[in-house]
């Protein structure tokens, strides 16, 4: 470990404007007209390439200064609200963590908006859509620098504003403007704990920023000050409050029970569901976990681990096996990939919470790029057949669209971790290795292999029916648009050549996470067990495939014959496909407590309350019918009398208002010599 | 060749007249313009007494009655242009300037 | 108390009476100008230079060339058809007016006894009335100004056409 | 012997004076000053209408008059004699009173003007404090007599054209008034003595006129602006357009009375152009402190015939304006430029010496008068001129 640098730099100086120029482009598409569809793309692309440079340049920043062997980590900190002593500060930072997730992001969204100009070329709001784009990247690049629990917060609840804005963005159609309210309530569950938490380390550490010269809340001093207040069950402080913060990530990356959104939220365009719930914002909760990591960790001995670390582990773990069991029943193309993104983000967690920030961040950035692969390749074939979703109405799509097949086989095979050559092999596989590594039970470690086999099976089952046997769908299928598929091929890339950068060969991604030099030996791989766990691995995944082949592989079939695991056992297969109820669950139980709960308020104000108001008000009227009399018999005859008694007296006088101007002046002049007349006698006498 | 004990009285008895000069066509005119010529007279008189009282009375340094003067004279321009824009305004609306038809106000 | 004075006084009167009595309108005006301007010799006699120009440059310049605007505007310079020029009630303004020459002519006679008989000479330059002005008169200056603004755009208002107004 | 000739015609006064009894010798100065005044300027009409005859012809690419005497120069003789020996006509139903008023107020109004005037050093007829402001009200004086010139000869030309000349006058009054006032403001007297005195001092030998200052400079353009205007000359001639009425409001008058309308008119011009002389000019300072051995009153008239010159050239070069043209320049372009020219005069006042003053003010003036100009001439196209000179 090496002492970490907090020197400030021009990368650091800069960093604020990664997040703030995609924000002001689309503050400014918001006054653009519909028509103007080129400026507005152009402008958010552009603003998203500059972030790019930008973040390149901080990467290679920190790249520079790990090279130099210091870990990089610089912050900017600012005091944003003064309160006589307690202030609350803001603030960004600059440390490997962050340098990498601005790459991964803004490259990978640069991508997605690229390929949006294809997608959405057609629909009317095309400028609205840039604008919500460039809204979202902005905000969830402020997650990214964040370097206050606080700012990170605004920026997080900003992203949830946006994805329920893009999942909604077909409003017109009821089940994307419900989806969008579902996926905004659900991931509010989250945040309310989350909000908690912060509070709650606010009240426990007075600052919220993330690091500060030793004074921060992710550091030493102050979680040893965490760790010596205890809290109810057994928890220490910080234990709490790093479950608390873990239920807002559980919300936000569709972790059970919380996931029940992610997979509605495919109701909006396809580009938004590969940003938002493969690339970017389902990654944030782990990007959460992995920033507040001290906190989770601490006060665990060597070897050892925490509550809170061992209670993400299983909620991974279970999330991960669970979603890619509903995967397997799905038949919407897009679910079955939010299913999985679902399992992934399982992973991801599972690997923090047994291997560390590395195994999981590793995991986070490759899934970002073959998943993002994934969703636009599904894209582009709903595109070529005529917004059709259904696998079942698809088949035998390699011949005409192989632009697309190509680039979705790799990521298909990235994703299902096929041995060696895809990155996604690599980081489940560090993933697994922590696993088997992991002190306090094995269980994980075979729900997580059971996984693999899973996703190894749902993938072929999809790619085989989309993209093999026979064409059952209307119309005829078409390649899609090369603005479209040049991102396809650029992800692929990276899909493939990725893992190279995390092989237990050359652990670099975890070296550079970590801030300690990687050197290449073979003998990376002669860890003990970790031979073993690889063959398993690459075993498992060509079972799941060679399985799924054979069952579904490459045979005619027609769209209304029932699928072959429902032949076989079609209560199991119901129930998958039912995706466990759990909405019908929370349906019969949560939400119908609320409505219970909503009419026995509405009971009571009708009844209770209303009643007491309409009383009161009843009573007021009648006070006014009584004042109303009082008026018309006392106060108005009265003042009519006086009235008449004006009018009189003003009909004398008005013999004087002849209305003649020259009637007035010799009034004056009357008056003037009297009354000189009387001065002068008095003056005299 | 006067008859009196001091040239002021003679100032003083010009400008009562002129006063009441213009107080009679004020009043005995049935054209408006002609009430305002009266009215400009009096207005008139009276600045002939300030300057014959600055002129004559001790410390005409101070020069009080001058600058009322001054004062009386522009006041009287602004009376003027109001004044005979409302007289243009009723004709414009009454067709006459006869103050003995203008009695529209009659209580 | 010179000749000059009573033939000033003579022409100022004079005038004031031709402007009251005459039937043409727009003659009375002129007669009008002619007492502004006696006035305004009168006042250099009395050694008030600035204020006798001023008195020719705003009364004869700009008054009764108003008083003749709003004359020819007024179409009041051809004598009324019906009845003479006279209100119904002339004489009781007569009366009146004659009463208050009466009182004021009398005020004065009685009160000549209290005046100065000694003309105190001013050597009054317009420096000091500037001074004067721009010194101790300097508020009400301004609010003379405010007064001729207000008085200015008032007139342009109430002389202005109404919309649809037929000019 | 050139102090002599400089006050060639006060030692002269005081010679004549001197053969009269004491008591008498004031009043006798007054009068022959008063008959200097009247003896010179209507000769410098006379010269001025065959100028501007002779001018004008060739500008409109005629001849001119050059039947009587050499080159016609003996022209305004014939006029007069012509004008004198005419019939005088005063129409049936014409206020013959007022008629007859008119012109010869108009005159006297005129001349009186002149009194003020300091036509050389030494040489004003009455030396007042207030000199000015006499003159500017004569000035306004006219106006009446042009009015009752107009309305008492029954005619509508003569109505209307009386009308326009004196709204027209009233209206250029005000910012006449106001750009002598900048001068006025900086001299800090009213009397045109002591403004003429201010001006006639040097620095490196040239004069200390205002028109050399920028706020001099400024107030001199809005000042000639007015005075053209003030004297009814083209491109300000409405009230006696030709062209729409007859000759205005002295169309009814013939003979000696059309006469002296005409003499007024032209003094009227020479005696704006001599009181902008005094303001602006320098009035009767030599241009060059090399020159001051020259007589001062050669000087001044000089510098009067050439401001009229340059008159009967803009007259004989600008079109005619319209009627509400004219009046929104002197209300919305006129006043407030000199109204602001007052403004930047204060600026230059408080300045203070030193080169500053000069780059502010004169920055200020010629931004916004140009930005304004433009402003005005908005969407108003002139197509190019061609000209045809006289063989």
């Amino acid at each position: 470990m090496f002492t970490p640098q907090i020197a400030e730099s021009a990368a650091s100086g800069i960093l604020w404007l990664i997040p703030a120029l995609p924000i002001v482009a689309s503050g400014i598409i918001a006054l653009f007209k519909q028509p103007m569809r080129k400026l507005s793309a152009t402008l958010a692309i552009g603003s998203l390439s500059c972030s790019l440079l930008l973040s390149l340049f901080a990467f290679g920043h920190v790249l520079v200064g790990w090279d130099r062997g210091s870990a990089v980590r610089e912050t900017v900190n600012f005091t944003w609200i003064q309160v006589g002593t307690a202030h609350v500060d803001l603030g960004w930072i600059l440390d490997p963590l962050a340098a990498v997730m601005l790459v991964m992001v803004t490259f990978v969204g640069l991508l997605i908006f690229i390929y949006s100009i294809g997608y959405m070329a057609h629909d009317e709001n095309y400028t609205r859509f840039f604008c919500f784009l460039s809204l979202f990247a902005g905000a969830m690049l402020g997650v990214v620098i964040a370097n206050s629990l606080l700012l990170l917060f605004m920026c997080w609840e900003l992203v949830g504003l946006t994805s329920y804005l893009l999942i909604g963005f077909w409003y017109q159609k009821p089940s994307a403007s419900a989806a969008a309210k579902k996926a905004f309530l659900t991931t509010r569950i989250g945040d309310v704990f989350f909000l908690l938490g912060m509070v709650w380390l606010f009240a426990q550490t007075g600052t919220l920023l993330f690091y500060n010269a030793g004074m921060g809340s992710m550091e030493a001093l102050k979680l040893g000050g965490l760790l010596a207040t205890p809290s109810g069950l057994g928890l220490t402080a910080a234990g709490a409050i790093g479950l608390l913060i873990f239920a807002g990530a559980a919300g936000k990356s569709g972790q059970i029970p919380l996931h029940v959104w992610l997979p509605d939220a495919m109701e909006g365009p396809t580009p938004v569901s590969a940003l938002i719930h493969a690339a970017t914002m389902v990654a944030a909760g782990v990007y959460l976990i992995a920033r507040v990591y001290p906190l989770m960790q601490a006060g665990a001995q060597v070897g050892g681990t925490t509550v809170a670390l061992t209670v993400v582990t299983w909620i991974g773990a279970t999330t991960a096996v669970f979603a890619a069991l509903i995967a397997v029943a799905q038949n919407d193309i897009k679910r079955i990939l939010a299913y999985s993104t679902v399992s992934q983000l399982g992973y991801m967690m599972a690997g923090l919470g047994m291997g560390g920030v590395a195994v999981g961040m590793f995991h986070l950035i490759t899934h970002a790029f073959f998943k993002a692969l994934l969703f636009m390749g599904a894209g582009s074939v709903i595109h070529g057949c005529h917004e059709e979703q259904d696998i079942r109405h698809m088949g035998g799509l390699k011949v005409e669209m192989l632009g697309t097949f190509i680039p979705y086989a790799i990521g298909m095979l990235a994703l299902c971790g096929f041995p060696l050559f895809f990155s996604g092999f690599w980081s489940k596989d560090g993933i697994l290795e922590a696993a088997q590594h992991w002190s306090v039970a094995k269980t994980p470690l075979y729900m997580l292999v059971f996984g693999a086999l899973l996703t190894a099976f749902y993938m072929t089952r999809q790619v085989s029916y989309v993209f093999f046997g026979n064409w059952r769908g209307h119309g005829e299928p078409h390649e899609s648009p090369s603005v479209m598929l040049m991102p396809l091929a650029i992800l692929a890339f990276f899909a493939i050549f990725l893992g190279a950068i995390g092989t237990p060969a050359w652990p670099w991604f975890r070296a550079f996470l970590e801030g300690h030099t990687a050197r290449f030996d073979l003998a990376g791989f002669g860890e003990p067990g970790l031979p073993a766990l690889m063959a398993t691995s690459s075993v498992v995944v060509l079972l799941g495939l060679v399985v799924a082949w054979w069952i579904y592989g490459n045979k005619p079939t027609r769209v209304e014959d029932p699928d072959a695991l429902e032949r076989a056992f079609p209560t199991i297969f119901t129930l998958l496909e039912g995706k466990f109820y759990i909405d019908e669950l929370y349906g019969v139980t949560v939400i119908a407590f609320y409505a219970w709960w909503a009419r026995v308020a509405d009971w009571l104000d009708r009844r209770v309350w209303g009643g007491i108001v309409a009383g009161i008000a009843w009573l007021f009227r009648e006070g006014a019918q009584l004042s109303r009399l009082f008026d018309l018999n006392w106060v108005d005859g009265g003042f009519d009398k006086g009235c008449e008694e004006l009018a009189n007296s003003g009909g004398l006088m008005s013999r004087i208002e002849s209305g003649r101007v020259q009637m007035y002046l010799r009034l004056l002049a009357l008056a003037v010599v009297l009354l000189t007349a009387i001065l002068i006698w008095s003056s005299r006498g | 060749m006067t008859g009196f004990a001091t040239p002021l009285t003679g100032y003083l008895l010009v400008a009562a007249l002129l006063f009441a000069i213009g107080l009679a066509g004020a009043l005995t005119r049935r054209n408006a313009i002609l009430v305002l010529i009266g009215i400009e007279l009096m207005l008139n008189a009276a600045n002939l007494n300030l300057i014959a009282f600055w002129r004559y009375l001790p410390h005409p340094e101070a020069l009080t009655g001058m600058i009322f003067a001054i004062f009386s004279i522009a006041v009287a321009a602004a009376e003027a242009a109001v004044g005979l824009g409302l007289v243009i305004s009723i004709h414009r609306h009454a067709h006459t300037t006869d103050l003995d038809e203008m009695n529209r106000m009659k209580g | 108390m010179s000749f000059v004075f009573w033939l000033l006084a003579a022409i100022t009167v004079a005038g004031g009476l031709a402007a009251v009595l005459l039937k043409n309108l727009v003659h009375c005006a002129l007669a009008l100008t002619v007492v502004f301007a006696g006035l305004a010799l009168l006042f250099l006699q009395l050694d008030a230079q600035f204020a006798g120009f001023a008195q020719i440059l705003v009364y004869v310049g700009a008054v009764a060339i108003l008083v003749v605007f709003a004359i020819l505007l007024t179409r009041s310079s051809e004598t009324p058809k019906d009845g003479g020029v006279f209100s119904r009630t002339w004489g009781a303004g007569l009366a009146i007016s004659a009463a208050v020459f009466a009182v004021l002519g009398w005020v004065v006679l009685q009160s000549e006894a209290g005046l100065p008989r000694e003309i105190n000479v001013p050597n009054v330059t317009v420096l000091q009335i500037g001074n004067a002005l721009m010194g101790r008169y300097v508020l009400p200056l301004e609010i003379v100004a405010l007064l001729l603004t207000a008085a200015l755009i008032g007139a342009v208002i109430v002389a202005m056409h109404e919309k649809g107004d037929a000019k | 012997m050139l102090e002599k000739a400089d006050q060639l015609f006060i030692l002269l006064r005081n010679w004549i004076v001197g053969f009269l009894p004491a008591g008498w010798q004031a009043a006798a100065g007054v009068v022959l000053g008063v008959i200097g005044i009247v003896a010179v300027f209507p000769g410098l009409f006379a010269i001025t209408t065959v100028l501007e005859r002779k001018g004008l012809g060739r500008m409109q690419n005629r001849i001119g008059p050059n039947r009587t005497g050499p080159f016609g120069i003996l022209q305004p003789i014939a006029d007069a004699i012509k004008s004198l020996t005419k019939e005088d006509i005063v129409p049936l139903n014409a206020d013959a009173v007022v008629h007859f008023l008119a012109p010869v107020f108009l005159v006297v109004v005129v001349f009186m003007g002149f009194a003020v005037l300091p036509v050389g050093r030494n040489m004003v007829l009455v030396d007042m404090d207030a000199s000015l402001l006499f003159y500017f009200a004569m000035g306004a004086s006219t106006e009446v007599s042009i009015f009752m010139a107009g309305w008492s000869s029954r005619n509508k030309y003569s109505l209307l054209g009386a009308m326009r000349a004196v709204a027209q006058m009233i209206s250029y009054e005000v910012p006449l008034l106001l750009s002598s006032v900048v001068v006025v403001m900086m001299t800090g007297s009213l009397s045109l003595v002591k403004i003429v005195e201010a001006q006639n001092q040097y620095t490196w030998g040239l004069p200390h006129w205002y028109i050399f200052t920028p706020w001099g400079c400024a107030a001199f353009v809005m000042y000639a602006i007015a005075a053209t205007a003030e004297t009814n000359r083209s491109p300000f001639d409405l009230p006696e357009g030709e062209s729409e009425l007859v000759a205005g409001y002295f169309t009814e008058y013939s003979g000696f009375k059309f006469a002296l309308f005409f003499l007024g008119e032209y003094l009227g011009m020479l005696s704006i152009s001599g009181l902008g002389t005094t303001l602006f000019l320098g009035g009767w300072s030599a241009p060059l402190a090399a020159l001051n051995w020259v007589p001062s009153w050669i000087w001044f008239f000089s510098k009067v015939m050439l401001s009229i010159v340059v008159l009967i050239w803009v007259r004989g070069t600008l079109p005619r304006l319209r009627q509400d043209q004219l009046m929104n320049f002197a209300w919305k372009f006129v006043l407030p430029m000199t109204l602001l020219d007052l403004m930047v005069a204060a600026l230059w006042r408080f300045l203070g010496d030193g080169w500053a003053r000069w780059v502010v003010c004169s920055a200020i003036l010629v931004i916004v008068y140009v930005a304004a100009g433009r402003a005005g001439m908005r969407g108003k196209h002139f197509g190019p001129r061609t000209y045809r000179y006289a063989e």
